[in-house]
């Protein structure tokens, strides 16, 4: 039961969404409009789980004065005052929900993100050298579109951006698309097996 | 000056100067950063997802069929309890499953037959040619069945310099993004916050 | 040579933050495919309807609002009528907040020019029920309104009533459209996505599943230059050049110092 | 695996609670084409998907069915994976820890899956040595499977009273904040190796850098193409995309999954052959194969 249920859930659902994919009969579309809302239902309970996760971990340390508790608490002050400022006076226009993301979410998660920039020139400093053939077509590939994607390529010389353009548009492109259809043919043979229930990974070995 | 402006100019600061090193400023802003996303995440969620499209039909409208996701979805919660913590794996069977049959047919449509029939170029054309052999060598790296060696090992090869294209190509656009990200953090600071660029 | 890496985090910084205090106005040159997007926009008849959807985090902001408004400063001064959510939780008060400030700045009406509509999770299941009809995967609005009592949402059923969809992202989202409302639904789709993401969409720009791609800072700043409407993505372009010319030369010394220890060794 | 009368049978519930839904909701009025398209049992512009879907189930499914006859199939070597024994190894040598993330991904991404069965193996291995083997986690769910398969394969290897569940252990939903503590762990601890394998996004420079300046041997695996340019730059060894995927296969040497990658490698050829057929007829301006493709 605990083992087949799943696997029987899982195929049921599984074989349905492919074969009403080719079945336009109005009865398939309604079922199959059903299940989608019910995925997006239950996705949402799954991440809700993942928050309850979150401060379950965040008030044991805190509780537990575990080494550097005042950040966990700080953690969860932020998260209730967020829930409780949505909740009690909306998330319009002027809501000091509003005031808390725009002021501090979106500055901290930006500033994270540049951070990038930092490490990318690091790691190009580090990693591009040419130590072999591969090392070294990648070094120009990479060269030639960061010169040709600005306006100081076009200054050096007048093909730099179409060279840069021509190889996204082509060779890389094309073993872009190469890797995309590799990854597509694991992903139909995984699925497959996923309906089938021989991969079951995700249940977890037991 | 605006004390919205002051506050996101210090929690900038603070994270730029993980850059320094590690230091109690950085680790403040950044748990204050988890903390404050995951409460956004869990208010906007239950405003505009749990409540319209579940407790809303269900409730309101009376629709007994939303009890199906509304059981489902309260089995995640089980997982808290180990006894019975099996029975979250119906919900999520039926996520996986159901998510592996909508995927397999868009994925040949649009990841492997629509991708075919651009790559089918006429051979008079040098553009043309470059990306047949790109997509096919790059195909033969990835196969499986049989070592890269003697003849095969040819094409093999080529498919790797093709990737390693893509890959530098990649990196290079790549460069731009975070680049622009650092453009757009310091449009803030130098403007809004000093007030040295307009 | 080993360099400490906070000197290569020094020289980043400068060379971003001087040229824009000193600017330089290196001209820029639009290309192809921001051209399309364009051109896609522009080829629509006043009254039709554009589905933008905020498909991005907070993180990615700086790149994503100059794109966003030039797109929607585009639409507002053709008289589209601008239909938007987002499908992940960040674009959502992002999204809301960008597309007001640009309709205030053209005096469209909420509810008959344009509409909010919130954000959806599990976005496979909300790129596909759009397909079968708008009212069921959005019953509300963002502000809680009724999307049959709104004027513009009561006269749209799904992909059919919507003449193109923009999708304003950070990450593979695209793929999803394109995988499910494209294919499925031949809806025509435009992207506008952070430099990063751009190489990614190549492919379907050729296979001509996406009507068009404006990629990051610099696609804004040539998106702004087709709307003749200067804003964000022009201002940074200069330190966009310089920052790489910084880096390529970064890259440049590391190869010479390597050949030459090398050479040192031999 | 279920047995095929069975699945037909629910196969055959689930229509049938589906046509009785469908008998309840409220007749539509049938006005145009599209109303027309509603009552039919097949959409005929989508032949050539189905045709397309015909193709890969049967020659995936008949290698699996051969794989399990016949049991051992050849999969070549794959770089990545010998450099993942020798990076065990070099951390037990120096008595140091392993790192193991799993990215970003979801339990219902095909890259967490892999990650998942290539797990099994290496704390297969590390129970031997008793090396000690630390999972920081984004996704509770992902969090749950790791610890059931890490706990089954110490048994496997014997050492059952190696396992600590604490090493395994939930970090946030957060993506920055991910990668701040599994820097942090980096830093304090040093551990000799990191595994990288499964889907990442902008945050895979940042653990590679921070990796690399610990000296840390660095092997990645990724579908995330984006991120593989910066596993190639930053680690000793990437596993690009599919090789992930076949990686998982090579290391379970489950007849079945081996079949399906051999499946794989016939479509591919297929693909190889009608791209070139394609190109070949377009070069003569015929549309004959282009046309039948969506």
């Amino acid at each position: 039961m605990r083992r087949q249920l799943p696997i029987i859930v899982c195929f049921g659902f599984g074989a349905f969404m492919l074969i009403q994919f080719f079945i336009p009969k109005r009865s398939f579309i309604f079922a199959y409009e059903n299940v989608l809302d019910w995925m997006q239902i239950i996705y949402v309970f799954t991440l809700l789980v993942g928050v309850a996760n979150y401060i379950k971990i965040n008030s044991k340390k805190v509780t537990g004065k575990a080494k550097g508790w005042g950040y966990n608490l700080i953690a969860l002050l932020g998260l209730f005052s967020m829930v409780i400022l949505g909740f009690a006076k909306g998330t319009d226009q002027g809501s000091p929900f509003l005031w808390m993301f725009n002021n501090l979410q979106v500055p901290m998660q930006s500033t994270m993100f540049s951070l990038l920039a930092f490490f990318v020139a690091s790691a190009a400093y580090r990693g591009f050298r040419a130590r072999t053939k591969e090392a070294t077509i990648l070094l120009l590939s990479a060269g030639i579109v960061m010169l040709g994607r600005v306006p100081i390529g076009e200054m050096i010389h007048s093909s730099v951006p179409d060279l840069a353009n021509w190889i996204l548009n082509f060779p890389s492109m094309a073993a872009r698309r190469g890797i995309l259809i590799g990854i597509g043919l694991g992903t139909i043979s995984t699925s497959l097996r996923i309906i089938l229930g021989i991969e079951r990974t995700y249940l977890g070995r037991e | 000056m605006d004390i919205g402006i002051l506050t996101s100019a210090l929690l900038t600061l603070f994270i730029f100067s993980f850059l320094y090193k590690d230091n109690p400023f950085y680790k403040f802003a950044e748990h204050l950063l988890v903390g404050i996303s995951v409460g956004y995440f869990l208010v906007i969620a239950i405003n505009t997802t749990v409540l319209p499209t579940l407790f809303l039909p269900l409730f309101k409208e009376g629709n007994l069929l939303y009890i199906i996701p509304g059981i489902l979805g309260f089995f995640m919660f089980l997982r808290f309890f180990p006894k019975i913590s099996w029975v979250s794996r119906i919900s999520l069977a039926l996520i996986i499953g159901a998510g592996a049959g909508v995927s397999i047919p868009a994925v040949i449509e649009a990841q492997i037959m629509a991708q075919m029939k651009a790559s089918m170029l006429k051979f008079t054309s040098f553009d043309g040619i470059v990306v047949m052999t790109a997509l096919c060598t790059t195909l033969i790296y990835f196969f499986f069945s049989k070592k890269h060696t003697g003849w095969f090992g040819a094409p093999a090869k080529v498919g790797t310099w093709f990737l390693m294209v893509f890959f530098g190509a990649t990196f290079g656009y790549t460069v731009m993004s975070r680049i622009s990200l650092l453009i757009g953090r310091l449009q803030f600071l130098l403007g809004d916050f000093l007030h040295i660029i307009d | 040579m080993k360099i400490d890496r906070r000197i290569i985090f020094v020289l980043i910084a400068i060379s971003v933050a001087i040229p824009l205090i000193f600017k330089i106005g290196l001209p820029n040159k639009v290309t192809k495919e921001v051209k399309m997007v364009y051109d896609s926009i522009e080829e629509l008849e006043q009254g039709e309807v554009v589905l933008v959807s905020f498909d991005h985090e907070a993180s990615s902001l700086p790149e994503i609002k100059p794109m966003a408004e030039a797109v929607l400063r585009h639409c507002f001064s053709k008289n589209l009528k601008v239909v938007s959510f987002a499908l992940l939780a960040e674009g959502t008060a992002i999204g809301d907040e960008i597309l007001r400030n640009v309709a205030n700045e053209y005096d469209r009406k909420y509810g008959r020019d344009y509409v909010f509509l919130g954000f959806r999770p599990q976005y496979t299941a909300a790129i596909l029920g759009l397909g079968e009809d708008l009212h069921r995967v959005f019953p509300e609005d963002y502000k809680g309104i009724s999307t049959f009592e709104l004027p513009l949402t009561k006269e749209i059923k799904n992909y059919e009533d919507i003449s193109l969809v923009v999708s304003l992202a950070d990450g593979d989202l695209p793929t999803y459209w394109i995988n499910y409302a494209e294919a499925r639904y031949d809806q025509r789709i435009a992207i506008a996505v952070t430099a990063v993401m751009a190489t990614t969409y190549y492919p379907y720009l050729s296979s001509k599943q996406i009507t068009g791609l404006v990629g990051g800072l610099k696609g804004a700043a040539e998106y702004e230059i087709l709307i003749d409407k200067p804003g964000m993505g022009s201002k940074g372009m200069d330190a966009q050049s310089v920052a790489h010319v910084v880096i390529l030369l970064l890259v440049v010394l590391g190869n010479v110092s390597y050949f030459l220890s090398g050479k040192l060794r031999k | 695996m279920l047995k095929p009368k069975k699945r037909i049978f629910i196969l055959f519930l689930l229509l049938l609670f589906f046509f009785l839904l469908n008998s309840i909701t409220p007749a539509f009025a049938q006005k145009n084409e599209v109303e027309e398209l509603k009552q039919r049992w097949f959409d005929p512009e989508k032949a050539n998907v189905l045709a397309g879907l015909v193709t890969c189930i049967v020659l995936i499914f008949f290698f699996i069915i051969y794989g399990k006859k016949k049991g051992k199939l050849f999969i070549r070597e794959i770089a990545g994976l010998q450099a993942i024994d020798d990076a065990i190894g070099r951390a037990t040598e120096m008595g140091k820890p392993i790192l193991y993330s799993a990215g970003l991904g979801k339990m219902d991404r095909v890259a967490t899956m892999a990650s998942m069965n290539i797990l099994g193996t290496v704390a297969e291995k590390v129970a031997e040595y008793n090396t000690p083997l630390i999972f920081p986690n984004y996704d509770p769910v992902v969090m749950a499977v790791a610890q059931e398969v890490v706990k089954e394969s110490f048994t496997r290897a014997g050492h059952p009273e190696f396992y600590n569940p604490d090493n395994i252990f939930f970090v946030t939903q957060s993506q920055f904040g991910y990668v701040a503590a599994v820097d942090g762990i980096m830093v304090r601890q040093k551990p000799a190796t990191n595994l990288f394998l499964g889907t990442f996004e902008a945050e895979s420079l940042i653990l590679a850098e921070t990796g690399n300046s610990i000296g840390a041997i660095q092997i990645a695996g990724t579908d995330s193409t984006i991120q593989l340019s910066f596993f190639i730059v930053a680690c000793d060894y990437t596993l690009i995309g599919e090789e992930l995927f076949a990686a998982s296969g090579y290391l379970t040497k489950d007849p079945m999954v081996l079949g399906s990658i051999k499946g794989q490698d016939f479509l591919k050829i297929l693909i190889i052959i009608l791209v070139l057929a394609g190109g070949i007829l377009a070069t003569f301006n015929s549309e004959f194969l282009t046309k039948l493709f969506p």
